[in-house]
């Protein structure tokens, strides 16, 4: 792919033929034998793999039964995300945008938050105090900017910690990532950014996104590690992350890391894909690709998995849920005075008005403000 | 209840038309009149946008005249400029009008000014669409109403309909300008049964800068645009139960501003409301009211009511939007308010 | 003829200090007192900002708290949500007030709603300081002064200083305030000899949303900040000639507003007029405007004047300069019209 | 350079090592003799280049006996602006950045509009009709994105026109150089970005922008040719002007240049550079990589050029600028009206009662309108 014009000393394009990284193929079977991590982290993965989809699966039921708001699915992405933020300590941030309901639960968002976050619940948008988590982000990338501020931040208080941040792929042909990115390269300061790259933007496909084949490439304008990675297998994942954020912790810099995943289910609970590309593609992914299959087919050869241990294993992920969406459901009804709160730490006094404003259209509605 | 007014007489085939109906008919008219016509966004292709409004239009149009773009609003906008300059007329849209900052550069260094900065050797004829507009229960930033800031920058126009009629006869009128155009589009009106109307299938315009009156009145004043003409027509209404009349302007457009509409109104009926859905400080109330006071200060029997959203985030609450959101009650507060002064 | 209020009683030493000084000595103050406070924005550094304002800080205080930062609004004002997030107090400077834009996603969408957003977990106590306002010629885009869109973006707040004094002690509490600020430094009054004044060495604020009462008068009040004082000042002085008494208003923030101190003026004067260089539609004119007609409605003698630029770009044209920015002529004009009303 | 992990099929870093494109070396001897243009065209771009800088010296006369405004030099980077801006057709865009004026006369505009344009005057805002530049952009840096769009404006109307945008490297930084390149690539429109790298963003040296070595390998991010070029190489800069330009006219899409230049003089005139960079490092650009001196040495090895050619074209060049600048100087004064024409086509009535009070302030004092 390289373009060796003999004239232009000082011209690239595409350097380098590059394959994703695997350690397992699409059947489970290791192609790299000698990278597979210890098999009770690999366990624990495929767990909370298991774990993220079950709740994925839930909020598509909570959300028809209108239970949930309109709400953005993860399903195909768990190895990207899982195995991902798995490799963080408690200390690390990570810096969500809305599809990463599966990264945030493994950094230890509860359940029972992000229950109420998706019921657009006032309690669901506190973030738990000993959580690193920022808010989540929906006007596209502006939390790739934040973790390299978050990273700046670290850097200049020696927390030893790293902000990982997410973005998908169409997401990246914003002006933003480029400022955040760069500006991170630039201090090396302690970040890591992963692009899921799902294949799709709502309804529009990779390709027109940008004209250059994988988007890992851009690292190379930034002086950074670029990572191209099967983002259905998870040992790729885990290990790819596992460099990039003790690299960053060391303070090597910031990396790129785009995972080749797949957005098998609607862009959210409200987006029908029939729309917009063929039910062949999306069956394609979910048959041959599947994360958590490829995942447990290779416990299953390892003989580290069994159906006993997957129906025990289904049941306290069962557990575990249903006692978080009932305490969800058990949320105190939201607080109209939630509306205002925490606007600013000292309110301006036209707040105050609309504080009083809000209080007089509470109390007629018989509410308890 | 919408009144139509200034439908061009010898019009002949008309259709029921939803207001989102209606908007994408518009866009249909100009691609087929004008080929300088191109639109792009992300998703207006194949998918015609996430709320559809695009719909169509590629499988009759082309890839080439319509078509996705890459997920940036900079890009879109700043492109949009430099295509219209060499001669194009774009018609793009944000996703949504809280996603245009991204684009902010370009708007306020940029399309504002890129003709005056030439002296007139590149004008950029091209418009700007995106929904906006709450009460829906979305995620956040699905429901701002940034029209202030654009009202602020200086060089370009907004309009803001309300029903199917004005939504395609302003989309027409702005995308014949030669001045920038910004389009608002509020969510809730998009396919509101209540609004379906009869809208003339084939081309018109409706000038921008020409408000409607949408109800006659003698004793309040309550000026709105877009999503909120329907709280403040039903206000209206159910301040006629008690014997108050009120008149309702529906401003169709920002920037013009129909001044005069708004003044003959104040000076009969003395008393004012200005309703908008965005946050309260700054807004376009804050200069409406300023213009009232400044033009009919003798007439005015009460204070200027402004009836916004709160100085906070557009609720992401959605059991709570309806204590921010301007409803017909609040409005109905403010009527007694104004009446009481 | 600047009169200083609320001087902490016992500070002791002073220096004589302009407005460029002042701010300087509150970054050295606020970089001594708090190791969390970092500053950094393009040539920030080793030249210590195109105004030289935040000079020797690097020097003084070692490139790890002040330090230039790759050419990049959007990274510098997102970097700032950032840290601060995680505990650090960012200082930023922007170049010029008009190139926020490229930022303004991250204050619109990000620095306005982060603390909203997550329920109090996360607050971003940071500054971001920026030199605005004409009157020097300089190129396009060297001029603007876009206050108003921030006023209309709830959760941060505005300082716009007019003299040294306040100047450093509006910064030293911006920084001290666990809100996000935006500070309006005027560039024309950055070493402007008159306003030279003796500043306390060490640390003392000035609390945010007090105005001060620059003159007192009694038949017309007038309301300006930053670099509109001093003709709004001038204006009175001369109005004094024909025994027209003028009190002026100094805002020194526009968020929070003091709108007690307006209103008990109006409410003496009855007339009213706003000052503000930055365009006229749309701008924190309209609101206090608007203000002031809803809380003195009953007091308002005549019309509420504003005095602005024309809607249009601040001009490029040096020699043209002075017909749209206010001058204490075109207020002695509104003084005029307020009176004979 | 190049990262070759084992573990990390997919990685990069800076995979090839880069050397700026030359055909002449410093001392004006060709390094590349097989690609010497056309003597004719040498010639040409050197007597281009010395008038370019016959004016931006006489800039800096004129602003500081204050008979021009705050100006922005492009001295020393004139082989950059002038010999890539020559390769343009009367029907190419020029997308110009505040440091453009080398390359917007080249281009065609009129030395007497440039010098009302630096006076602030009206008459120099405007660009005379048959001339394709547009607007000169201060705020960093629109003008890549206005450039998108010009090509993709070409694109669809078929013009068969490029459109040439520069962009100093600290501009690079910016989100929206990322946007609009991104989107030019992903639509093959036929947009040509040169990256003039002189160095310096006013006091901020190169390296705080980013940490890559080089801002072309950018392009491989977009799957575009990227290009490093001696700056102040004519000939390297013609060259490789040329090739993009072409490529991009024939629908190969976009590709971005960086020249290597020196920014020898102060940002603008109303810079002083002595408080941030040492006089030593601009000396030596200045004795040893002049562009222009290069050239001439180089016409002169080829024995096209004497002393005799360069005191007539000396003199040409200064016949040239007096007549423009005393036509500038008998520009009628600035109508006040300028204030306010152009801001729209259709000016609101608000504009229409400014116009109003413009028309009295100006009577009022004196004045014409
Ligand atoms: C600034 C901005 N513009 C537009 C949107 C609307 N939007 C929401 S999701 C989306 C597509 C995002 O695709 P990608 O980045 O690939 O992430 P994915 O949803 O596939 O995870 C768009 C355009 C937004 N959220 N923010
Ligand atoms: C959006 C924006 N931010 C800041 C500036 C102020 N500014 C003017 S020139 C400059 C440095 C530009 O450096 P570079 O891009 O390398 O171009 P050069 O001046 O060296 O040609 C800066 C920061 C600006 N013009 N626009
Ligand atoms: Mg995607
Ligand atoms: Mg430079």
């Amino acid at each position: 792919m390289s373009e060796s014009s003999d004239i232009f000393a000082g011209s690239t394009l595409q350097t380098a033929d590059l394959k994703p990284f695997q350690i397992l193929a699409p059947d489970g079977r290791p192609v790299r034998e000698e990278l597979i991590p210890d098999l009770e982290i690999v366990e624990e993965l495929y767990r909370r793999m298991a774990r993220a989809r079950y709740l994925d699966d839930k909020f598509m039921v909570l959300y028809k039964s209108q239970r949930l708001g309109n709400y953005a699915q993860f399903g195909g992405q768990e190895a990207s995300q899982v195995a991902s933020a798995f490799v963080l300590k408690a200390k690390d941030y990570v810096c969500p945008m809305y599809r990463n309901t599966a990264a945030m639960i493994t950094h230890g968002w509860p359940i029972e938050k992000a229950i109420l976050y998706w019921r657009g619940h006032p309690d669901g948008w506190r973030i738990p105090d000993d959580l690193n988590i920022m808010p989540i982000i929906i006007s596209i990338p502006g939390q790739i900017v934040h973790a390299a501020g978050v990273a700046l931040g670290i850097q200049a208080q020696n927390l030893g910690a790293v902000a990982l941040s997410y973005i998908g792929e169409g997401g990246t042909s914003q002006g933003d990532f480029h400022a955040g990115v760069n500006f991170a390269a630039a201090r090396k300061a302690p970040a890591v950014f992963i692009i899921e790259n799902n294949g799709w933007a709502i309804s529009v496909p990779r390709k027109v996104q940008s004209g250059v084949d994988y988007l890992m490439r851009r690292a190379e304008g930034y002086g950074i590690p670029g990572y191209l990675v099967d983002g259905n297998d998870a040992l790729a994942v885990y290990t790819t992350a596992k460099k990039a954020v003790e690299d960053a912790r060391v303070g090597n810099g910031p990396s790129i890391i785009e995972q080749l995943t797949y957005r098998v289910r609607p862009h959210t609970t409200g987006d029908d894909p029939k729309a917009y590309r063929t039910e062949d593609e999306t069956n394609e992914w979910i048959a041959n690709r599947d994360p958590i299959k490829r995942l447990k087919l290779f416990l299953e050869y390892e003989k580290r998995w069994n159906d006993d241990r997957e129906v025990a294993m289904q049941a306290e992920i069962e557990t575990e849920f249903t006692a978080a969406l009932e305490a969800a459901d058990h949320a105190p009804a939201p607080d109209p005075m939630a509306l205002l709160d925490y606007t600013m730490i000292e309110p301006t006094w036209q707040l105050e008005e609309q504080r009083a404003t809000l209080q007089a259209r509470v109390a007629a509605e018989g509410g308890a403000a | 209840m919408t009144q139509v007014i200034d439908k061009p007489v010898g019009q002949q085939e008309t259709r029921p038309m939803t207001m989102a109906a209606a908007l994408t008919d518009a866009m249909d008219v100009a691609l087929t009149r004008d080929p300088k016509v191109i639109m792009y966004g992300e998703d207006v292709g194949r998918l015609g946008g996430v709320y559809r409004i695009t719909t169509g239009l590629q499988a009759k149009h082309g890839e080439a005249r319509v078509f996705d773009s890459p997920l940036s609003e900079a890009a879109i906008m700043g492109t949009a400029i430099g295509a219209a300059a060499v001669g194009m007329r774009p018609v793009v849209e944000f996703q949504f009008g809280g996603f245009m900052m991204p684009a902010f550069d370009h708007i306020f260094s940029h399309v504002s000014r890129y003709r005056y900065r030439s002296r007139g050797r590149w004008k950029t004829p091209l418009v700007v669409r995106f929904p906006v507009g709450g009460g829906l229960g979305l995620l956040e930033q699905h429901a701002d109403s940034p029209e202030a800031y654009l009202m602020h920058t200086p060089g370009i126009k907004i309009i803001y309909p309300s029903n199917p009629y004005d939504a395609k006869g302003l989309l027409l009128a702005a995308i014949e300008s030669d001045d920038p155009v910004f389009c608002f589009e509020t969510i809730k009106l998009y396919r509101d049964p209540k609004l379906r109307q009869d809208v003339p299938t084939g081309y018109y315009t409706v000038p921008l800068g020409k408000a409607r009156i949408a109800r006659e009145g003698t004793d309040v004043t309550i000026i709105a645009y877009g999503g909120m003409v329907q709280p403040a027509e039903a206000a209206a209404e159910a301040a006629a139960q008690a014997n108050v009349s009120c008149e309702v302007i529906d401003l169709r457009s920002i920037v013009p501003l129909d001044i005069d509409t708004i003044i003959n109104s104040v000076q009969k009926t003395g008393r004012a409301i200005v309703v908008h859905e965005a946050v309260r400080t700054g807004g376009v109330g804050a200069e409406i009211a300023a213009l009232i006071q400044e033009k009919a200060f003798y007439s005015l029997e009460a204070p200027i009511e402004r009836v916004t959203s709160f100085d906070t985030m557009p609720s992401p609450f959605n059991a709570l939007n309806h204590f921010s959101r301007p409803e017909a009650h609040h409005i109905a507060e403010a009527i007694k308010k104004v009446l009481s002064a």
